[in-house]
């Protein structure tokens, strides 16, 4: 171990010198003004602090106007919300509940969101998967609350936060173009009209099949004779066809 | 009238009210009341429950004064939403802790950890029954004042260790050793630099060091010795550079690990009463006390109670520097502040005790036209 | 005083996270110690292995929370190869300028920690409160402060919004001038270098002995940095030097940190005026943006149809702030990786401990820690 | 250094050994586990791949695989490693006679994975509780809870 001596370069006279002087003008510089912000009484996303988050006097440092971007607590448009379970199914958290709110026919009840913050990882996942837009993160960011029911919000508080009108990400992320589509393996369709009744978008529609005229001998599969075709344009890719496919002749494939 | 003095005070009130009662008691109990020795007596305890009130109201606005001081020095604020910019936070804090439960590690031994905190906080309040403050607000002209101080201010690493040996904690332990090495390493360069002092003043009693500082002050004869003083000061109150003791990056927080509650609150406080001491024993012996030098304009310093006032000032500007060092500097290590202390300041204050005899010297030349004090 | 065991740890004022350095001394003296980690294993990789790639992104930032785009970089690289996907041009300089703002970040963290280590307590609040400017900066185009999920398979999830490189280039200017105040308070300090000089010195060939990468390698005088000898992302098209020091000490990593944040700050600088200049799109056509998330379209029981990808592995290096940070992704078709290993630079770091340790005092021991830099988060993952 | 003058180097002296082209790095080398210490000190010492970057492992299922990867600093390239251990019988030399860095890597490795390496110096568990008896990154392992999970803490 070796003793530790100065070294050479540092001078013996000034050893605390510049230390103390560079101390000494940073109290100067904040003898007024200190940069904290004062949480409870100024708020960085108070539109005071938008321009101009002072970080030392007569040296602004404004980074507040794109404040808006923050991830923090969801808002939801219930009335624009087509019950598609994407932001369910793109959460890693497994934190989205879809639960029924009223509104709905009541055989296909509504379904919309309600986020356990107990298990958010405000990833923005779900707001990016949203195909509507109605799910958003807003820059609330108050989350404390004594009990741990309380960290689940309903689609109603969810709504609740939507009204506040606060400030909301304004960076949408775009489809990409080319996304797969939803296929159709025709010969073991029943034309049972499953998928065009729940589909959220209503982009399916039940075509007519010219019934074919059964040759000698041959039997004609017992089905009704449509077939379903879907809209590309206004498919979100929710799936849900698929999943209430009875015969599971929907699937994903390349883009025609 | 006779000039201010706090027993003064003390001793009217209270010859005042026992007069007003003994004119109402019926006959037994008015002779006991008028009893001068009952009033002295009565006018004692109240001089001292004053100076202790005064004293530790004083502490407490010393630590609020740290934590704003600090908090400019970092670009922050400090103590703010309890009373008028935090000046009550600290009370507020006290309150916390003292309504904290006090509880004793299993394998403390009980006697050691709970008298350390009481007897370092009692030491360490008895200093400002000792100091001098202003003319007529100390408890009396003690002859050897001054040593008395030293004694008493350096009985604090015995109880240290004695908290910290008890404590039964590895980290306490070392911060005990640490703190008992450290303070002992600078009692001695203190001491030395004292002597200068005591060289140049001719006397032990601090209110004529004061006196003999009327024209002018001894740091700029006994600059050495100041340094040396001030450095020694900064290691006997753990303050950064040298809070080893308590380094809380690797002891966690040294000799007080294991305390809590008001027990803590005791260490705290008396550490800073030691801080409050340290700062006046500079003033007193260096700075020149309550006396102001003779180019400020008479009124300032002419009203009553204006000797308090400046000697708060100067001690406050004091601390002030110490909070600036805080700010400023790292810790140093164990052997480095002890090769300081054995190999840099003792020369050092030995250099200063010189140089104090050749300002003595130089008085008695005959172009100064002086007297020798020292010696008598 | 005989010989004794203290834990220094797992709450510590000196571990910064959550371990336990059992150390042996002998009065000041320090004999051996022994690091004890795992407080903090969450078992990422294992959890990998049941998420799709983009969900693993979340996992990244969680990895090590002073350096989370950082990670996410690395298991982007590896998991792109993996997939057979390439990012887009734009891409690759917006992860870039990404990875340079977290290691400005990560090192003013660093230099906070470890100048309270030494018992400096204003250039702590100092370094936090400049970070913080770094953090408005993530924040203002990726949406979180310290987690930032950003990075997606193919790409990064959005462009840079408009303002932000004016924004960026004013906090560069307040930095510089604040390195230089930095430098003044401690390396312009003469106790700074009475504690800091000679101590837990690691030489050249003791650091590639033990495997020690990072600012630690390059005090010791060896430039090995991926940035310049393994160029990912864009760093072959920016100038930047890169830093070394010969002393191998607390100063040396001290020196190295502070020029590779005016570096960093260099490479920010070019960035910016690169994606001025450049616009385009920021993710690749060819990959779905929410990777399986859609195709799960059974509700939470299972997945009814899951995408197969090509088979594939992929492995990544990059320059971490606090060193050489590997991955590997194995991906066996389906949709999430069959196995993901992440070797941190923090763990080979810290597994040397009784190298840089053992023979010092106990004062010595937080600012040579201090000066490894450690993440527990990487170490444990 | 180019896979193929990595594969002649290599080949010559271990005939076991297949040198297959590898993702941006001089090649990924299969070898046999039983000349795992001297093809290491062939890496380091003739071929100057000094510095260990990482060992992992990988389960599969009937195998494990552990790979390692080399960084030269004067070729600057890696080099990936890898071999082949039957899971009935996971046994390895410890590479920690030729890297020391290896020391915690193969802990890790051991108590993730459940690779028992040789000669080990120090074979404790690093990141799971002492008394923990499981491998948690076996593909036998789920992420739910294991049944009979009790922890042990090591006694102070």
């Amino acid at each position: 171990m070796a003793e530790s001596e100065p070294t050479p370069s540092s001078n013996p006279v000034l050893w605390v010198a510049k230390p103390l002087v560079t101390a000494a003008r940073q109290f100067g510089k904040s003898l007024f003004r200190p940069s904290t912000i004062v949480y409870p009484f100024e708020r960085l996303e108070d539109p005071k602090f938008r321009g101009a988050v002072r970080v030392a006097p007569g040296k602004p440092i404004g980074v507040g106007q794109v404040w808006d971007n923050y991830r923090g607590v969801h808002a939801l448009n219930i009335d624009t919300c087509i019950s598609c379970n994407l932001c369910a199914f793109s959460c890693p958290d497994l934190c989205i509940d879809m639960v029924t709110v009223p509104g709905g026919d009541p055989r296909h009840p509504k379904k919309c969101p309600q986020i356990d913050y107990g298990k958010c990882s405000y990833c923005g996942f779900c707001s990016d998967a949203c195909p509507e837009g109605c799910l958003t993160m807003t820059t609330r960011y108050e989350l404390s609350v004594s009990k741990r029911a309380d960290m689940i919000y309903s689609p109603e508080r969810l709504r609740e936060v939507f009204n506040a009108k606060l400030p909301m990400s304004p960076i949408r992320v775009e489809r990409p173009k080319n996304e797969d589509a939803i296929l159709l393996d025709a010969p073991l369709c029943i034309g049972c009209n499953a998928c065009a009744r729940d589909c959220p978008t209503k982009c399916i529609t039940m075509v007519d099949l010219p019934k074919p005229v059964p040759k000698g001998g041959e039997k004609l599969p017992k089905r009704i004779w449509k077939e379903p075709v879907v809209n590309d344009s206004d498919c979100v890719r929710c799936g849900t066809c698929i999943s209430v496919c009875p015969k599971e002749c929907l699937f994903w494939g390349t883009h025609r | 009238m006779a000039p201010l003095s706090l027993y003064g005070v003390a001793n009217t009130l209270v010859s005042t009210l026992l007069l007003h009662l003994a004119a109402v008691l019926p006959a037994p109990l008015s002779t006991l009341a008028s009893n001068s020795g009952l009033i002295t007596a009565l006018s004692v305890l109240l001089f001292g429950a004053i100076l202790l009130g005064a004293s530790l109201l004083n502490t407490i606005l010393l630590i609020w004064f740290e934590r704003k001081m600090l908090g400019r020095f970092m670009d922050r604020r400090g103590a703010m939403h309890v009373g008028y910019a935090g000046l009550l936070q600290n009370f507020a804090d006290g309150l916390k802790l003292f309504r904290k439960h006090t509880f004793k590690p299993r394998d403390a031994d009980g006697l050691g950890f709970f008298s350390a905190p009481t007897a370092y906080m009692v030491t360490s309040i008895v200093m400002f029954g000792i100091l001098p403050i202003s003319t007529g607000w100390n408890s009396g002209s003690l002859p050897l004042s001054l040593l008395l101080a030293l004694v008493v201010f350096s009985f604090a690493p015995l109880f240290i260790f004695l908290g910290a040996w008890s404590s039964a904690n590895k980290y306490s332990l070392i911060g005990g050793m640490r703190s008992a090495a450290q303070m002992i390493a600078y009692e001695v360069p203190i001491l030395l630099a004292v002597v200068a002092v005591i060289l140049l003043s001719g006397s032990f009693d601090l209110s004529t060091i004061v006196a003999e500082q009327r024209n002018y002050w001894f740091w700029g004869p006994l600059f050495l010795a100041l340094l040396v003083f001030v450095a020694g000061m900064l290691a006997e109150m753990e303050r950064i550079p040298f809070d080893l003791p308590e380094a809380e990056a690797e002891l966690v927080e040294g000799w007080n690990t294991e305390y809590g509650g008001m027990l803590f609150a005791f260490f705290m406080l008396a550490d800073y009463a030691r801080a409050l001491v340290g700062s006046y024993l500079i003033v007193l012996l260096f700075l020149g006390g309550w006396t102001m030098p003779g180019w400020v304009p008479a009124p300032l310093t002419n009203f009553p109670l204006a000797g308090i006032l400046w000697f708060q000032v100067k001690t406050y500007l004091v601390f002030g520097v110490f909070i600036w060092v805080r700010a400023s500097l790292p810790r140093v290590r164990t052997d480095q502040l002890l090769r300081v202390g054995w190999m840099r300041m003792i020369p050092l204050a030995l250099l200063s005790i010189v140089l104090a005899a050749l300002v003595v010297l130089a008085k008695c030349l005959p172009v100064f036209g002086c007297v020798p004090s020292v010696g008598g | 005083m005989s010989e004794m065991w203290i834990n220094m740890g797992p709450q510590h004022p000196m571990t910064h996270g959550l371990w336990n350095l059992r150390v042996k001394i002998d009065g000041e003296i320090v004999l051996d110690v022994d690091p004890e980690m795992g407080y903090l294993h969450r078992g990422i990789e294992k959890i990998s292995e049941d998420r799709h790639y983009n969900e693993i992104i979340t996992l990244m930032d969680r990895t090590c929370y002073v350096a989370g785009i950082a990670w996410e970089h690395l298991f982007i690289l590896a998991a792109e190869q993996a997939l057979h996907v390439e990012p887009p041009e734009r891409a690759l300089w917006i992860r870039m300028l990404s990875e340079e703002f977290q290691r400005v970040a990560s090192h003013l963290m660093w230099y906070a920690a470890f100048v309270q280590d030494i018992g400096l307590m204003s250039p702590f609040l100092y370094g936090m409160r400049d970070r913080d400017l770094v953090l408005d900066l993530f924040q203002s185009y990726t949406g979180g402060r310290l987690t930032y999920e950003y990075m997606r398979v193919g790409g990064v999830r959005n462009d840079l919004p408009p303002g932000f490189a004016e924004q960026a280039r004013k906090v560069c200017d307040w930095l510089l001038d604040r390195f230089v105040e930095y430098d003044r308070l401690c390396s312009g300090s003469d106790i700074f270098h009475r504690r800091c000089d000679d101590l837990g010195v690691v030489k050249a060939q003791d650091c590639i002995r033990l495997g020690i990468t990072g600012p630690m390698l390059r005090s010791a005088g060896v430039p090995r940095d991926l940035r310049k000898d393994r160029p990912y992302a864009a760093y072959d098209r920016v100038d930047f030097d890169v830093a070394t020091a010969e002393t191998a000490d607390v100063t040396g990593r001290y020196v190295v940190r502070m020029e590779e944040l005016r570096q960093s700050v260099r490479i920010i600088r070019q960035a910016l005026d690169w994606l001025d200049k450049n616009p385009g799109p920021v993710m690749a056509d060819n990959v779905p943006r929410w990777m399986g998330a859609p195709y799960a379209p059974v509700g939470r029981e299972g997945y009814l149809l899951k995408r197969e990808y090509p088979k594939g592995v992929g492995f990544s290096a990059i320059e971490e702030p606090h060193g050489e940070a590997l991955a590997y992704v194995v991906n066996e078709g389906g949709e999430h990786p069959y196995r993901v290993k992440l070797k941190s630079p923090v763990f080979v770091n810290l597994s040397a401990a009784r190298h840089y340790l053992v023979g010092y005092r106990v004062a010595d021991i937080p600012p040579i820690m201090g000066s490894v830099d450690i993440c527990v988060g990487e170490v444990d993952r | 250094m180019e896979g193929e003058e990595l594969s002649r180097r290599l080949v010559g002296k271990f005939p076991a050994v297949v040198v297959e082209p590898f993702r941006e790095t001089a090649g990924r080398v299969r070898f046999p586990p039983e000349i795992l210490l001297d093809l290491f000190r062939e890496m380091r010492d003739g071929l100057g791949f000094d510095h260990l970057g990482q060992v992992g492992a990988i389960d599969w299922v009937e195998e494990r695989e552990v790979f390692y990867t080399l960084w030269s600093d004067r070729e600057k390239q890696y080099v990936f490693l890898s071999t082949r251990v039957p899971a009935s019988a996971p046994h390895l030399e410890s590479l920690t006679p030729v890297f020391s860095s290896a020391n915690w890597h193969e802990r890790e490795a051991w108590e993730l994975v459940g690779i028992e390496f040789d000669h080990h110096p120090d074979l404790r568990p690093l990141l799971t509780p002492t008394g923990y008896e499981f491998h948690p990154l076996l593909r036998s392992f789920q992420l739910h809870e294991p049944e009979g999970l009790e922890v042990k803490v090591r006694d102070v």
